[in-house]
């Protein structure tokens, strides 16, 4: 038996196995395929302090081993997903993590304290990334002094499990890996999308009507692995690994790179199960390899010798 | 309450070629097929390729629930399409239904179904289902050109079926809503799919006489079940997701 | 007859399909295959002061619709171009701009100065974002007033048309690109590698000897597109688009977005007649929509309607 | 001199299984062949999907000029080499040809071709050049086990064949380099082509013999032309390029 046992701050996840952010609904879209209690964690959809319609459509565009989405944060609200949404999530034995966002300080800390509240929810993930709406968002995760206040001024009102997601949308992870940690992070989770655009060559128009929106899948997937093994050396906090996570091996690299736990978001559009199948493989991965406990895999990278002599120092 | 989704590798039994752009895909699974309603659709899996990623949402095109097969009728306009097109039988397609929200039944016994193009696909099912309720099908289907028209029998077993071509080379010449049979009033309600411009003539119709008129909606989609929120579709009441609250929609609803 | 010519700086290009740096080396390598006069331009592999071995092998990782790359800047330096290399260019009916790279503002404006006295030779591409050395390379392209230096110094010694690569790696594109064109730049060029790693999950190592690299390739495509749009809106001289690049569509959609030519990279290696392809299907696609002149495809795009209210403002 | 590389699409005439891991596919130009050397290889468009993007370089196992057709001999490894073995006859290879630098023809009479697993594969046109050559080729093969075994007759035909299996399902058991051949002194030279860690070994013996002695590398590669820098490999005399410099290289020159 392997010990898939992961710790995030003071929260204890059954296995590092977790479904990221607006790619699994509320769990309850996925449970006529799985049994959405063998994930490590749920992240649910945004949570913004007031009812948010999202952006105009479409909203989607598919790209070379990717997507574009420019869902905008669409949700009711905070007091309706304390009111409608909680009491559901409550009846699964599932870890339930809410990604909060917002476009002002204020609305991060009106809804990471109403959260705060709710015995059931043991973390949040604060998006300070999301690269789809007009304020707020991406604009407190890639500027330094903006993401340092937020993430104060949330931690003053939450004493759960705090994770910060970062922005790839930036030129030094590491900077905003520090920042999170310094203003009382207990763990942060990255990568959020890159801000990208499809065009229509033959309408002449751009695919998405905002214009623009945020890359996912196996595409960004290399990308996210140099930004995780960057943070995971910047920091000592927890790093929970996220991009282009499409099967167990995808996985493995993510932990291998640092996390300590990893979020599967774009490929549950393709498999549904994709995240359970990725939970297997790993248990076979750690058999294969020796490993009796997961956290054994966090890190344990060989460097080729001598490789500092030759990239440019990015931590 | 809704049927539970599945996700299920079904047996290609047959892929027909019907005209140079539609064919029609056989599907069979081993269990017994769920209740599946006219305008739902299913998620096929495709290839992995340069140009394809996600998967492509198809409506169900006739059940045959002995044999336990789903029909498909596809058009080829891409990678994915293509791909399809190509599956042969005793090869097994991936796919995730049923999904979505149906046509209604509604009140009234003479119904107008009128489709641009492959959104022909779904009106057989529906044809059927209004059948059986005791109800007057009546098929109105614009093509492109004669190259587009395939045997439409099984379509004119339920009811009568007209036909426009947009150059004429088979039925009426011009676009379906010019159609003589669209300037009658002896409908209760109008049921349509095809190309957006076409499905707002109709409603605009539909709404000039006061009458019943759904609408089945091709947004792009990357989940299907309601997960991602990409297929939003503006409506007078909010935000929708065509792949859950549609793709069948109310004309009256819709902001487009 | 369409007119394919594109005015770059000084620099007139028959056509806009030019074919990138480090993925076509000097131009010889695909004559076997095509004609390479019927390109716009060849951008060849970077030049710098001295002799550089590159980095350590393995330099190459395949990633999901694209590769990694870790060559780091490999070549025998400046003397050697100018005596070897150049007379062999000479012999081609190509426009060949040479690609600069180094690793102090010295080596720079060594390098430029030395290829200004080329009369063969009609522009320079300034590569201030190599993501594979340790020095220099993408240090200048990730620090506006570092980029605004070498440039300036640059630009003293080199006075025919001087063409900027900035790094997508950077969190604001205009700021680098604004910088470039306040510098004294002729055109930027976009864009290079994004810094990123893969992993050999069962061999628990690093697939690079650098660790990290550069992907290109279609995975990059969507990012790209959305820099040289940022770009194009932020300065008035020419942007010229490059990433994941592979076929008319995609040149399309750059010059769409803005850009005045295009440069065809990683895919190159796949079909090394894809350039050559590119230009035509891109005279079929002028010829369908009745361009008369491939000017008039750049930046027509036609916007969504009141896209400005939903997406962050990032120029 | 170089040939001139051609990138052509070819006919595939038979696919033929070896064994569980191995194929040979015959692949036919209907143009007259360029000259292709041992040692030399060609880069074969795999289809794009979740797992390949680049070309995959590939050995000559055996060229029939007379029928313009060339022999490869792969090895099942992952999704690209899987998706060639699924070629069926009649279907088009796309290819990149001739490519390399090849095996020398060197003075002396005897000479060891020495193989790990897939490595057999350019030693068939080595051995058939080296008796043309006037040259005696003897063949050293080491296997896996047996599983990777096919019929060796082409090569009895050329030479003395032995063989090295390391679970000693068939042959002697052991590497290759512990066979008795390679304690023997009758030979002039070795060729070599498999994992690193054999060729190194053979390498260091030849070394001990001060013999001459070539390997064919395999380090990855993107272009396979000699633009992108990207198969590098360090020599006594700087960074060579293993698809133009090498793959074959004297390993007197390898910093490995
Ligand atoms: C609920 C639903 C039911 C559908 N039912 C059917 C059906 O029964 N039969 C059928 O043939 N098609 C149907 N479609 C459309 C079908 O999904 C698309 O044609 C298909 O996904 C295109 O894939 P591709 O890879 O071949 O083309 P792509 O390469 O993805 O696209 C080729 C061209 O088609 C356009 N396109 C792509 N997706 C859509 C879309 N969803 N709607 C409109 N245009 C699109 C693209 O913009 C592009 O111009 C349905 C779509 C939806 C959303
Ligand atoms: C010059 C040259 C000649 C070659 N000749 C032959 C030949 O005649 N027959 C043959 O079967 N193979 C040959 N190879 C190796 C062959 O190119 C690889 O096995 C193939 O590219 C793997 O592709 P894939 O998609 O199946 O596997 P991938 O999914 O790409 O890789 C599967 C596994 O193989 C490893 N691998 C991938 N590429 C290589 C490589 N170049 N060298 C070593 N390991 C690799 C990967 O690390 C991975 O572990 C040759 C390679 C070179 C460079
Ligand atoms: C359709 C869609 C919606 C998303 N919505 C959110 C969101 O509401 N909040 C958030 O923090 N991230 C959101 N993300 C980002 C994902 O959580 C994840 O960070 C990103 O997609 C990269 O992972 P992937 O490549 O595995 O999808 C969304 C991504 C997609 C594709
Ligand atoms: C193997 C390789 C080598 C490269 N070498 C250089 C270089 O020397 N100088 C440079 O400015 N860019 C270099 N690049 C970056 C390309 O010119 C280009 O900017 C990048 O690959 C993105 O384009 P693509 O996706 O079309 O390849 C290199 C890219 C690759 C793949
Ligand atoms: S397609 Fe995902 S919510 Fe509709
Ligand atoms: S593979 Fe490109 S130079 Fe060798």
């Amino acid at each position: 038996m392997v010990d898939m046992q992961v710790n995030i701050g003071k929260l204890v996840l059954k296995n590092p196995v977790t479904t990221a952010s607006g790619c699994f609904g509320y769990g309850s879209e996925y449970t006529d395929f799985m049994d959405i209690s063998r994930l490590g964690a749920v992240f649910t959809k945004a949570v913004t302090g007031e009812n948010r319609e999202g952006n105009p459509a479409p909203r989607m565009a598919e790209t070379p081993s990717g997507m574009l989405n420019s869902v905008g944060l669409q949700n009711k609200g905070v007091d309706y997903f304390i009111e409608h949404i909680y009491p559901v999530l409550r009846q699964y034995d599932t870890v339930f993590i809410a990604n909060v966002s917002g476009s002002t300080l204020d609305e991060y800390v009106e809804v990471a304290g109403k959260i705060n509240d709710l015995s059931g929810i043991p973390a949040i993930e604060l998006n300070i990334s999301c690269p789809n709406v007009k304020k707020g968002g991406m604009v407190f995760g890639t500027n330094r002094q903006s993401a340092a206040e937020v993430v104060k001024a949330v931690r003053k009102v939450y004493d759960k499990t705090l994770i910060i997601k970062l922005s790839p949308n930036v030129a030094s992870i590491p900077d905003f890996a520090k920042t999170a940690e310094g203003a009382g992070a207990d763990a942060i989770s990255l990568i959020n999308t890159l801000l990208a655009m499809a065009i229509d060559a033959e309408k002449r128009k751009p695919v998405l009507a905002t214009v623009t929106g945020g890359l996912s899948g196996p595409a960004v997937k290399p990308v996210a692995l140099r930004m995780v093994w960057e943070a995971y050396h910047s920091v000592s906090i927890p790093v929970i690994g996220i991009g282009g996570i499409s099967n167990a091996t995808d996985a493995i690299e993510f932990l291998l790179a640092g996390a300590t736990a990893i979020q599967v978001g774009t490929a549950n559009f393709i498999d549904p199960q994709v995240s359970v199948k990725i939970l297997e493989g790993l248990k076979e991965y750690m058999e294969r390899h020796h490993f009796s406990s997961v956290s054994q895999i966090t890190g344990n990278l060989e460097m080729p010798e001598g490789f500092e002599r030759f990239r440019p120092k990015t931590f | 309450m809704s049927v539970k989704k599945k996700i299920e590798n079904l047996l290609v039994t047959a892929n027909r070629r019907l005209n140079s752009e539609y064919f029609e895909l056989i599907l069979q699974s081993n269990e017994s097929l769920p209740g599946i309603l006219p305008g739902q659709f299913a998620e096929l899996k495709v290839d992995h390729t340069e140009h394809t990623f996600l998967r492509r949402p198809i409506s169900f095109y006739d059940v045959n629930t002995d044999k336990s097969e789903v029909h498909l009728l596809i058009q080829e306009v891409g990678e994915g399409t293509r791909r399809l097109g190509q599956l042969e039988a005793g090869e097994f397609l991936n796919m995730i239904y049923p999904l979505g929200h149906s046509f209604t039944i509604t009140e009234g016994t003479t119904f107008l179904l009128v489709s641009g193009g492959v959104g022909i696909a779904p009106m057989l099912l529906l044809g059927r289902k209004l059948k059986e309720a005791g109800k007057t099908p009546v098929f109105l289907f614009g093509f492109r050109s004669e190259k587009q028209w395939f045997d439409l029998s099984r379509f004119e077993a339920l009811g009568e079926v007209f036909i426009t071509t947009e150059d004429g080379s088979i039925g009426e010449k011009g676009l379906v809503t010019s159609h003589r049979v669209m300037n009658t009033g002896r409908f209760d309600g109008y049921y349509t799919c095809g190309p957006v411009p076409m499905m707002k003539a109709v409603s605009s119709i539909a709404a000039s006489r006061d009458i019943f008129c759904e609408a089945s909606l091709e947004n792009t989609m990357a989940c299907g079940i309601g997960a991602c929120l990409t297929c939003a579709q503006p409506t007078v009441h909010g935000m929708k997701m065509a792949c859950t609250d549609g793709p069948v929609f109310n004309t009256k609803e819709l902001l487009w």
